[in-house]
């Protein structure tokens, strides 16, 4: 066997393990806090790409993903207070479910109907140029900043969440609600501050794509469903289960699709995924719970 | 609420629990539960009379196909609590196989018919198996992305699926035993088909929701460690019901494809399920008829506004926010609380 | 007695659904710096009113007073800063976290500069808690989380402290000690209403009882002239006071008690 | 116990080397007792002491990591809850579990159906009496007239009530009690009380749940003490109540807290 298809793969595996990580951590943030499983992820993921397609010619990229990372934010905000918090109360978790595909739905076909089904790239000029060599592996510049962004970012949300006090909130509100209301944390400021980080993630995560790959309304679609996994093998909620995970599936990817079909790639994940779920139904990283 | 500890009106007891006996034949077919059936089957009957446009019945046979499959979803989650993203999955894969089977094999077809919705009540089982013990949100997330999954195999998986492509030219539906010759490759022979098809899944469903199976599957979506602790394989029971979905859906599907006359990956698009979800959210989860006339509204309703797909899926995915926020237990459920607050000053009443 | 500490509502209305009034246009002052128990049959709106106070329930009408100021505007976090804490029924502390992390979560509305103090000072008044500091609050016993909830709601030196049957669950060890702490909360000046269905024992330990039954306030006095008053059985009973209860006496589970 | 005709059966519950831990802490070690056909009893202790993870364990709702359980002298180790329901330990919740939108009748059949696959015969003379016992059970608890009332109306008390009825009218081998008594007022206290009483005349086996002392002491032959995940004592109430260890852990301080 090839050594440097091997690294090569590795590398591949890295990068996309990043990506997913970020989207993953988004995911897992919101489910912890609002206990809202986010079907519309993907979809808002392809809205941060679009949002990168369209900054990133005008102000450069670094500050294209702070733009898109902050516009995505701001709709997460509008997202959580104009349709989620106002769920009637009683069996909201499944409504939340059913609300968040109907979004999804909404986002991905009006991208359609704004921007057309087809395709596209940003212009050559607009990309971050050159290569990175990492002994005899070629890693395009875009590539290793998909990786840099990715730890970055998740570096500062750990940090956020175990030393400030409004990251030691959110955990606070994910474990008990009514106890975090008794200590004075509003939920509502917890809960938009939630939507934010998490759809900003997912922002965050399409930017970084948009300049390696194309952009296109329906990219969210397959990505999503190998988050979703990541989430469920973590441990529903677990953000630090989610981001380990997301690199081993990012590995077992590039692994499977470097020597197999995008179909084995695929059906290798839902099987991780399955076999995951026979001997810990609940997830790697979840902890059983003293009643 | 503690006047009611000491009233005693023993006589009343007894008749609530007896039932008035009535024949055999009668009691099989679902008893007194079997009201609505029969004017809806006689509706479905009068349509072909009613309507003389082949675009209309054919607009009709997409009503009755809804029906069925609108029904099936609500019974997963109206009744078990199962949020389950796989029925379109198991719409494809019964479609699939029974193309595959019809365009590859010498199969009977009715058989293969039967065989697709086997064939999606055997994947269902397998998944199911694992799936059925999980929470409610990875169980959710399971289901969709095996549809997902779903997708990606019949696109890529040409030597059996067609690829993008598909599998296209399905012959009509035909059933030739001895000198009986019946095929159905019009709009309204096809409209027989479905009707006849659709009449005894709907009994079939209803049966089900009715008997004793039917009140377990209740309890488990109010209570399932109570269903537990008085001694029901919850797990069993839930692995049941969804696969007799993917059965029935799965036929459904297969009927689906062939009067569509063509299958391919886009079948497992979100269009099939988002409609599943409308009709019963908007009709009410866990009400049986109001769900299944929700259905004929939403197969209906498109070809009345006609619009582009993408906008018709934007407006209907606002309907479904709306719904779930305006509206949340549907109209079935609204009818039924007024119902049961009646009932419940009924009894109040009596009592003073 | 300072004037500032008075807790009052006037004309006050609460409950779940709008129009069913599970607290009915209930109007009481109560008293400073003493432990007031709320007691009464179930279902007669004590939790409610504790929650109404606090701001939790959905919908309330009528006013809420501390000292001069209404507060009846303030969403639950305004109030605690108000000076009102809520310990409620049940476990109610962040089970995965630390002692120490729940402690922390315990000063959220502190100003940044105060926290800390506020922290040392809870571990210093609370010695049970700690020991057990980097213990995860999930996996303390009962009493010791009912303890560490009563802490975390001290932290912020609320003037009144709500707190919800305390003794909920809880071995009679445990009760004592629960008790025992809001007493000598109360000699630290700080206005306790507590709700409380084991009568015999939290009347025992307050300084006045209040009798509510469907939402109004039935009579209130002297805990120990309720505890001793006969006309009262019937509530301690669980019933209404002007039903007659068969079958027991009021007294039997302390006669049960000493004999043991 | 002697036994005086021929060999002696084996005892109605036999639990030994019973454990249990959650993340690393052990919340059971080595927990055993055994409960003889037609008597009560008691399994109480501090909260937090392992009480309700030893009634899960038993009853299949959370695997234990070792120890025997034995029904009748066969192993019921790590079954299913359900087959371990059906073969005849029936138990109640602490929280009260009931379904919120089905009738009582039907809380009532679902509980006779359920368990009668456990080898019930399915004669329509039986399933008469059963109906007759289960209409009595309703009566008795002064449901009779909500019978086709959805559960989700009834009280919290009324809801105890019907979670009791439910598990009394399968007559099961053990019916198994978590907290019958908490947080419902004292006229539901005797009604349960009773019930209990009556049924264990009539031969029914139970295992409970409590903390209401007096209730521990005037229903159960025998009490079993778990303190921190371990056996204590065990023994008659008057004995256990008697033991210093069982004051110090469970009574507190004796004869304190009862001024008046």
């Amino acid at each position: 066997m090839d050594a440097t298809y091997t690294w090569e793969l590795l590398a591949n595996g890295v990068v996309l393990g990043s990506s997913y990580a970020l989207l993953a951590a988004g995911l897992a943030v919101i489910f912890g806090v609002l206990n809202v499983v986010n079907f519309a992820h993907g979809a808002l993921y392809m809205l941060g790409a679009f949002a990168a397609y369209f900054f990133i010619p005008l102000t450069g990229y670094w500050i294209g993903i702070l733009l898109t990372a902050a516009t995505m934010a701001i709709l997460g905000i509008v997202l959580q207070e104009g349709l989620l918090r106002r769920l009637p109360p009683d069996g909201a978790f499944s409504r939340s479910m059913l609300l968040t595909l109907g979004l999804a739905m909404i986002i991905q076909n009006g991208a359609i109907v704004l921007w057309g089904a087809g395709p596209r790239q940003l212009p050559e000029d607009s990309r971050p140029q050159g290569h990175l060599l990492l002994g005899d592996v070629i890693i395009p510049t875009g590539r290793a900043f998909i990786v840099v962004v990715a730890v970055a970012t998740l570096g500062a949300l750990y940090l956020l969440l175990n030393r400030t006090q409004v990251g030691r909130a959110m955990r606070g509100v994910s474990q008990n609600p009514t106890a975090a209301l008794v200590v004075g944390i509003s939920p509502e400021r917890i809960g938009r501050l939630a939507m934010a980080l998490g759809v900003g993630l997912a922002g965050i995560a399409g930017a970084t794509l948009t300049p390696v790959f194309t952009v296109s309304p329906q990219m969210g679609i397959t990505i999503v469903f190998k988050v979703f996994a990541i989430v469920v093998i973590g441990g529903l909620g677990s953000v630090p289960g989610a981001v380990i995970v997301a690199y081993l599936v990012g590995m077992l990817e590039s692994f499977a699709g470097g020597y197999g079909s995008a179909m084995t790639q695929s059906i290798s994940v839902f099987l991780f995924m399955i076999a995951i779920m026979l001997v810990r139904p609940q997830g790697l990283f979840s902890t059983e719970v003293r009643v | 609420m503690t006047a009611a500890l000491h009233v005693h009106e023993p006589e009343e007891t007894n008749d609530v629990m007896s039932r008035k006996s009535s024949s055999p034949l009668h009691k099989w077919l679902g008893g007194r539960h079997l009201g609505p059936l029969l004017p809806t089957a006689a509706a479905i009957a009068l349509v072909p009379a009613v309507v003389t446009n082949d675009y209309f019945i054919d607009v009709a046979n997409l009503a009755l196909t809804f029906m069925v499959l609108g029904t099936a979803f609500n019974l997963l989650y109206g009744y078990v609590g199962m949020l389950s993203f796989a029925q379109v999955a198991f719409v494809g894969i019964g479609g699939y196989a029974s193309s595959w089977l019809v365009t590859h094999t010498d199969l009977w077809q009715p058989v293969a018919f039967l065989a697709g919705g086997g064939v999606a009540a055997l994947v269902a089982a397998v998944v199911g198996a694992v799936t059925v013990r999980l929470s409610e949100g990875a169980f959710a997330i399971i289901t969709l992305s095996f549809t997902l999954l779903c997708a990606v195999v019949a696109a890529e998986w040409t030597g059996v699926t067609g690829g993008r492509q598909g599998i296209f030219g399905l012959p009509a539906p035909s059933l030739s035993l001895g000198p009986v010759d019946l095929v159905a490759d019009t709009p309204r022979s096809y409209y027989y088909l479905l009707a006849g098809f659709t009449v005894l899944a709907l009994w079939a469903m209803q049966r089900l929701v009715r008997s004793s199976a039917g009140t377990v599957m209740i309890a488990i979506r109010d209570n399932e460690p109570l269903a537990k602790a008085q001694g029901y394989a919850t797990n069993n029971y839930k692995l049941a019901v969804f696969s007799f979905c993917a059965f029935v859906t799965g036929l459904t599907g297969a009927l689906h494809v062939f009067r569509l006359t063509t299958i391919d990956p886009s079948i497992f698009d979100f269009y099939l399920m988002q409609v599943m979800l409308i009709i019963v959210i908007l009709g009410g989860a866990g009400t049986f008829w109001p769900v299944a006339y929700s259905a004929v509204l939403f197969a209906v309703l498109p070809e009345m506004l006609r619009m582009a797909d993408e906008a018709r899926l934007i407006v209907y995915g606002a309907l479904l926010v709306l719904g779930l926020l305006f509206l949340p237990q549907g109209v079935g459920g609204f009818l039924r609380a007024r119902a049961m607050n009646r009932q419940l000053r009924d009894m109040r009443g009596g009592r003073s | 007695m300072p004037a500032d500490r008075h807790l009052s509502v006037s004309a006050f209305s609460a409950g779940y659904l709008s129009g069913v009034p599970i607290v009915n246009d209930l109007t009481y002052g109560f008293a400073s710096g003493s432990l007031t128990t709320i007691v009464g049959p179930n279902g007669a709106g004590k939790s409610s009113l504790l929650k109404g106070i606090y701001g939790l329930t959905r919908w309330c009408k009528g006013s809420i007073r501390i000292g001069d100021r209404d507060i009846t505007a303030l969403p639950a976090w305004g109030r605690l800063q108000a000076g009102i804490s809520l310990v409620p029924q049940g476990r109610c502390n962040f089970p995965h976290m630390t002692v120490q992390e729940n402690l922390q979560l315990g000063v959220y509305t502190l100003p940044r500069s105060n926290r800390a103090v506020a922290v040392a000072e809870a571990l210093d008044q609370f010695p049970a808690l700690a020991a057990q500091r980097t213990r995860a609050a999930g996996n303390l016993s009962g009493g010791q989380q009912q303890l560490l909830e009563i802490a975390m709601a001290m932290m912020v030196h609320p003037r009144v402290l709500l707190i919800d049957e305390p003794s909920l669950g809880l071995s009679p060890k445990a009760r004592c000690q629960i008790f025992d702490k809001l007493k000598e909360i109360t000699d630290h000046g700080v206005s306790v209403v507590m709700v409380e269905q084991n009568v015999i024992e939290g009347l025992a330990a307050s300084d006045i009882a209040v009798v509510m039954v469907d939402g109004r306030i039935h009579r209130h006095g002297p805990a120990e002239e309720v505890l001793n008053d006969p006309e009262m059985k019937n509530v301690f009973l669980g019933g209404r006071p002007d039903t007659a209860a068969p079958g027991r006496e009021p007294d039997r589970r302390r006669h049960d008690d000493d004999g043991i | 116990m002697t036994a005086t005709l021929g060999a002696a059966a084996p005892p109605a519950l036999q639990v030994t080397g019973l454990g249990k831990s959650f993340m690393g802490v052990a919340a059971l070690s080595d927990v055993e007792f055994t409960l003889s056909t037609g008597t009560v009893l008691g399994l109480i202790g501090p909260n937090g002491s392992g009480k309700s993870t030893a009634l899960d364990c038993v009853t299949g709702f959370v695997r234990p990591d070792s120890g025997q359980i034995l029904l009748d002298g066969e192993s019921i180790f790590g079954k299913a809850p359900h087959l371990i329901a059906r073969a005849g330990l029936v138990r109640t919740f602490q929280t009260v579990k009931l379904y919120d939108q089905l009738t009582l009748d039907e809380h009532m059949s679902l509980s006779l159906r359920g368990l009668y696959k456990a080898g019930r015969s399915g004669a329509s003379r039986r399933r008469s009496a059963e109906r007759k016992r289960a209409t009595s059970w309703l009566v008795e608890f002064g449901l009779e007239q909500l019978r086709s009332a959805p559960a989700g109306i009834l009280s919290y008390g009324q809801k105890k009530l019907l979670a009791l009825a439910a598990v009394l009218v399968t007559q099961p081998r053990i019916a198994l009690l978590d907290e019958p008594l908490a947080g419902v007022n004292p006229r539901i206290i005797d009604l349960i009380r009773d019930a209990i009483l009556q049924a264990n005349t009539e031969g029914q086996t139970f295992l409970i749940i409590e903390h209401n002392v007096e209730f521990i002491t005037s229903c159960c032959s025998e009490v079993v003490v778990l303190d921190a995940g371990k056996k204590l004592a065990a023994g008659p109430p008057s004995v256990i109540w008697d033991d210093p260890a069982v004051y110090e852990a469970f009574l507190g301080r004796k004869g304190d807290g009862h001024a008046g």
